[in-house]
């Protein structure tokens, strides 16, 4: 199962997802935003960080690279010869599936005008995306969060549509972080493959590294990360 | 050398968290006339010689593609800029 | 590639001060006072030429002679750093002072460089912008020694948290820190935040970063090879810090602000973040042969050094430098602090690989010239010459001080007023409630509202960081090699006795590290202190100067580079001596270091070390008493010596699950902070401690003697923990155990954790968010 | 109701780097014409009532303690919403 994980100018946590796809027992490749090749990658992660340095609108240049064109192309509607191409956008990735309209909403400030970095408790509310199918329903987790525009808006009949069709991913529990509206954490598009995450389950990938905080369906070492990572090699099997 | 203003302001109905922390810092400051407050964006181009409907349209669509995001913000003007500016 | 050749036109040409025209005019008035030279300092420079310099050798030498580029005040204190360095402690030395960052072997073939430096009056000018630069510059040292960057620290300093300007300088020094490291991907790990009104008018932002390497991938700059080009890249330049370098380091603050705006430099962390990318691919395709950082006094500096520092000649045009504001004079250029800059020199043949590597990167390369065995630093301007000097003459030859220093009169009655005056608390109830308050004093607060605005996570190998004692990063992510990091200054200790507060700074860095199971192998330092012209201050610089060195040969680890920062004053009011020291330790496996709470219940506590009834200059008599005097608390740097290697070994024999090291607030401090980290309670009695080393109640809680620590071991491995400190000669008590909802002291009083969580992380939300 | 609005640009001789990354992205786009770009802010304050020369001026007083940071930036404009706006 090869999984690729792109490369913007100031990506961040490429490295990081890439050891989390590698941890997992999947085999990370490493795409350059400047290439229209994906490498026949069977899944993309695209990153966090401060893609062209979140000048602008975050992610919103980031979604005119290249390699974005071919993700675009690929992850589009399902089609009767494809599932489309799985995607999780992590963070500065959401933000960038965001900008390229592949989900719907948009990013924006933190009610707090500050830059946070905690262990955030999340509960996943849809398990049947290439994503998390490796969850239980209603799990509750902790994984990091570090965001200055993390905040999740879109209109009430988006937001509507977005609940009405179970495509909350993840919501905040105990603390919304960022404001974010209905404590939206992570969205999927309606046939679960492409998925976008504000926190960063690829930094609780290895036990020591991760959070220390726990959650009712913890790993107790701070790995609950790493079944969406798990999730993608057994979803794209089965897809 | 002529310059176009791009002016961009979050969608009414969109939370401004910026706009609100705004107001509370006008507020503490004793500016409390200002009841409430949008923060949003200006631009500028620069192009060489003269701002016409042309260019006017090229900014036009900048501002539409990649300046603004439409889910969440208003292109509120696009203009040459005055001499003042 | 090849210059601009647009010409002169004939009034610019006749405008030009070339090196032709200044041997012709030699009687030509020129600004150095303006620029910050004195009289004798213009005289030495028209004594090197044998002529008098042109414009743009006058910015180039005033920027260089500068206090901040020259350390010509400090100088002949910094030597003892190296003269006390013996050769046993250069063991794990790969390269030492005087280039951009020490490195230091830590095994296996990996090698770390790291270094803290001081952004201190820029970030008062402006918060954000000074703190993000101050925190790019120092990752550019980093960058420059082949090195990837990995991590930051942030000691900082602020005025009274209650004061106005410290609620102007703070949120925009944190978000400063916050928003240049979190975009270049670089986990902060740890720092400290002191509050003192000593630095009302003068924050102190001193910003720590490592970097990781194999050791064969060491560069330095220096620029060798006769014919080898000199290529700038990275950003282009403006007009940003102008005269910085000089005017900005020498001058002080007078009452109310800044007696000179200076021009403020505007980092772009995205740009830096793609240039460490890029040198980390330079590097791979071994495309470089030197590489110098541009920092302060920009290409003047840059030039120079690479120059001094090779085959001693170089030829460059200075009119091909990319520039943001095409109206700049080559002197701006000379002088510019323009961020995000760096310059290599690279083979001719080397150079198309290299070229690729920068536009793959987007990265503008310009070549700029040549290396040349003339021994002469040749700048040309559109053809004509406007710098022709002996190279080491600017970066290495400038002016030596030895400026009169001696003990300020005013010390004696400080050192004679001790706490012994002031009241304790009498009874148990009053101990209780001081434990809560001592808890919330701004000085031991949660940082918390500071560090969740910094990214710990990014990279994937901290393993340890904010609120333990010690930053820990993984190095090698096979072995688990790595590295912990702390930094630490007491400035009331080095107030009352900067000797004695230096080596108490290391000593507390030095603990850090060792209680989190590193080896201590290396020291930096960043020295803030006032005016060099006072000879007040210079007393204290050169006190801490040497208690340091003394300190570092004692504990045999050397100080591999660090910065001076002088004239922090405001007035003629110098801030407390504050000599920030990181140490830096090593761990064999990272997965095997003591963090600083417990997160279960049934651990065995044990007090290491002895408790004296040292009150001077501690945040109990600070916080509850405004008092400042008597002596610091004694040193002993076997008994830190001993408490280290302890603590090492028990951390690689696995005995013990948590350790704190006793600092600011004493015992009762650690006890609240070791039992909030993870909610797991703790009860103790003080009697036995007490008894032995003959002290009270209050004092046991509260005194800040050095050389101690509160460890929390495994009920089995208690015998074998207890035989180890006893084998090297550590004292060790039975405190009790670990487990429950309160912080208990049997017999006297007991506090839940709920109350003390409120009282601990409340002060500076409250003081913050108004 | 009246609208107050508030341009604030960084200082031209200042770095800009997000005005940096926009001429890229737009020439990326192949929007090549506009040959520099510069992002500043744009605030819509509220105020109960006329917007007069007593309300800019405390727009303006507003604009120069707290809606911009003067080491840097300009406050290039205060004045009174226009209807469109
Ligand atoms: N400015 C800062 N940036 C990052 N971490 C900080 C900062 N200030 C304090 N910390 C962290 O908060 C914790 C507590 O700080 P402090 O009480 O000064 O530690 P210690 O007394 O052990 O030196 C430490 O982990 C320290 O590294
Ligand atoms: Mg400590």
């Amino acid at each position: 199962m090869r999984i690729g994980v792109v490369t913007f100018p100031g990506s961040l946590d490429d490295r990081d997802a890439l050891r989390a796809v590698r941890i997992a027992g999947g085999t990370p490749v490493s795409l350059w935003h400047g290439d229209e090749d994906i490498k026949g990658v069977d899944a993309v992660v695209l990153p966090g960080g401060f893609s062209y340095g979140d000048y602008l609108r975050c992610g919103a240049i980031a979604r005119f690279a290249p390699v974005m064109s071919e993700i675009i192309r690929l992850a589009g509607p399902p089609t009767q010869t494809s599932p489309g191409l799985p995607v999780l956008g992590i963070c500065n990735g959401f933000q960038v599936l965001c900008e390229s309209h592949l989900l719907p909403g948009a990013l924006i400030r933190n009610e707090q005008q500050q830059f946070i970095c905690r262990d955030q408790k999340l509960r996943i509310e849809r398990t049947d995306t290439v994503w998390t199918n490796r969850y239980g329903k209603d799990d509750e987790i902790v994984v990091p969060l570090k965001n200055g525009e993390g905040g999740f808006a879109a209109d009430q009949a988006t937001l509507d549509m977005l609940e009405g069709e179970g495509r909350v991913v993840a919501r905040y529990l105990d603390v919304n972080p960022n404001g974010s509206f209905r404590d939206i954490a992570g969205i999927s598009n309606a046939t679960g493959t492409v998925v976008g995450l504000m926190p960063h389950p690829e930094h609780a990938t290895e036990a020591g590294y991760g959070p220390e905080a726990q959650a009712a369906n913890s790993t107790g070492d701070g790995t609950d990360g790493l079944a969406f990572f798990t999730s993608a090699l057994q979803g794209v099997l089965s897809a | 050398m002529g310059r176009v203003v791009i002016d961009v302001m979050p969608k009414p109905e969109i939370l401004d968290p910026q706009g609100k922390a705004v107001v509370g810092a006008l507020a503490r400051l004793g500016f409390k006339e200002f009841a409430g407050a949008r923060q949003g964006k200006r631009f500028e181009l620069e192009v060489e010689g003269e701002v016409d409907q042309a260019v006017l349209d090229r900014a036009r669509q900048a501002a539409e593609t990649l300046l603004s995001n439409p889910v969440i913000e208003d292109v509120v003007a696009v203009r040459a800029a005055s001499d003042q500016e | 590639m090849t210059s601009d050749s647009m010409n002169l036109t004939p009034e610019q040409r006749a405008a030009l001060d070339t090196v032709e025209k200044a041997a012709t005019t030699p009687d030509v008035e020129q600004p150095w006072a303006a620029l910050g030279m004195k009289a004798d300092e213009y005289e030495a420079v028209r004594k090197i030429l044998e002529r008098r310099p042109t414009g743009s050798e006058l910015a180039m030498y005033s920027v260089m002679w500068s206090e901040h580029c020259s350390y010509k005040s400090s100088k002949v204190h910094l030597r003892q750093f190296g003269e006390k360095t013996t050769e046993a402690m250069k063991e794990h030395l790969l390269v030492g002072i005087g280039e951009n960052a020490g490195v230091v072997d830590i095994g296996q073939g990996w090698a770390v460089t790291f270094k803290v430096e001081s952004h201190n009056h820029p970030s008062y000018v402006e918060p954000y912008q000074g703190a993000a630069t101050g925190v790019g510059g120092i990752v550019r040292d980093i960058i420059s020694m082949g090195a990837r960057p990995v991590a930051v620290m942030d000691p900082l300093r602020f005025g009274a948290l209650d004061h106005p300007d410290t609620h102007r300088v703070l949120p925009g020094i944190v978000a400063g820190v916050g928003g240049y490291g979190n975009c270049l991907g670089l986990p902060n790990i740890g720092g400290e935040v002191s509050f003192d009104p000593c630095y009302q008018g003068n924050p102190l932002v001193n910003a720590l970063a490592v970097g990781t390497l194999r050791h064969e991938d060491i560069h330095l700059a220096n620029a060798r090879g006769n014919g080898n080009l000199v290529v700038l890249f990275g950003a282009r330049t403006g007009g940003d810090g102008i005269g910085g370098a000089s005017i900005l380091a020498s001058d002080t603050f007078t009452e109310g602000g800044p007696t000179k705006r200076p021009a403020v430099q505007v980092g772009d962390p995205f740009a830096e973040k793609v240039l460490i990318e890029c040198c980390l691919d330079l590097f791979k395709a071994d495309v470089v042969q030197g590489i110098q950082d541009l920092g302060a006094a920009g290409l003047s500096c840059a030039f120079s050094e690479l120059a001094s520092n090779g085959d001693g000649g170089m030829l460059v045009h200075l009119d091909r430098a990319p520039l943001r504001d095409s109206t700049l004079a080559p002197e701006e250029i000379l002088m510019s602090e323009s961020q995000e800059r760096m310059m290599a020199v690279v083979t001719p043949e080397d150079l198309p690989g290299f070229l690729e590597i920068t536009n793959r990167w987007d990265v503008e390369a310009t070549v700029m010239g040549e290396v040349t065995d003339t021994g002469r630093l040749v700048v040309l301007w559109h053809g004509e010459t406007i710098v022709d000097v002996p190279p080491r003459s600017v970066a290495h030859d400038g002016p030596v001080y030895e400026r009169p220093y001696s003990r300020p009169e005013w010390l004696d009655a400080r050192q004679a007023d001790t706490p012994d005056r002031l009241p304790k608390p009498q009874t148990d109830d009053e101990l209780k409630s001081l434990v809560v308050t001592m808890a919330g004093t701004p000085n031991l607060a949660s940082r918390a509202w500071i560090t969740n605005q910094y990214d710990k996570y990014v990279q994937g190998n901290t393993a340890q960081a904010m609120p333990d004692d010690a930053g820990v990063l993984r190095v090698d992510e096979e072995s688990g090699l790595g590295v912990a990091i702390a930094t630490d200054c007491n400035q009331r200790f080095a107030a009352l006795d900067p000797y004695t507060g230096a080596q108490l700074a290391l000593a507390e860095a030095y603990r850090n590290v060792g209680v989190a199971g590193g080896k201590p192998l290396a020291v930096t330092d960043c020295l803030n202190f006032g005016s060099p012209e006072d000879p007040a201050v210079m007393w204290q610089f050169a006190e801490a100067v040497r208690g340091l060195a003394d300190g570092c040969q004692t504990l045999g680890i050397p100080v591999t580079g660090g910065n001076v920062s002088l004239y922090n004053q405001t007035g003629s009011t110098a801030i407390h001596p504050t000599p920030v020291v990181g140490v830096l330790g090593v761990l064999d496996d990272v997965a095997r270091r003591t963090p600083s709470g417990w997160k279960s219940a049934g651990a065995q506590l044990f007090l290491l070390g002895t408790t004296r009834a040292e009150f001077a200059g501690s945040e109990w008599a600070w916080s509850q008493h405004e008092h400042l005097g008597g002596l610091p608390p004694q040193v002993d740097l076997a008994a830190e010596q001993a408490l280290a290697t302890v603590m090492v070994q028990a951390s690689s024999d696995e005995l013990v699950v948590a350790a704190h090291d006793l600092s600011d607030g004493g015992l009762a401090q650690a006890l609240v902070e070791s039992s909030l980290r993870h909610g797991v309670g703790a009860t103790v009695s003080l009697e036995a401690a007490c008894e032995r080393d003959g002290v009270d109640a209050f004092t046991l809680l509260f005194a800040e003697s050095a050389a101690r620590a509160v460890v929390a071991v495994k009920p089995e491995a208690a015998q074998q923990f207890t035989e180890a400190c006893q084998a090297q000669g550590v004292p060790v008590v039975a405190l009790g155990s670990t487990g429950g909802e309160t912080v208990a002291v049997e017999g006297r009083f007991e506090l839940t954790l709920d109350e003390l969580r409120v009282a601990h992380e409340r002060t500076l939300p409250e003081a913050l968010n108004a």
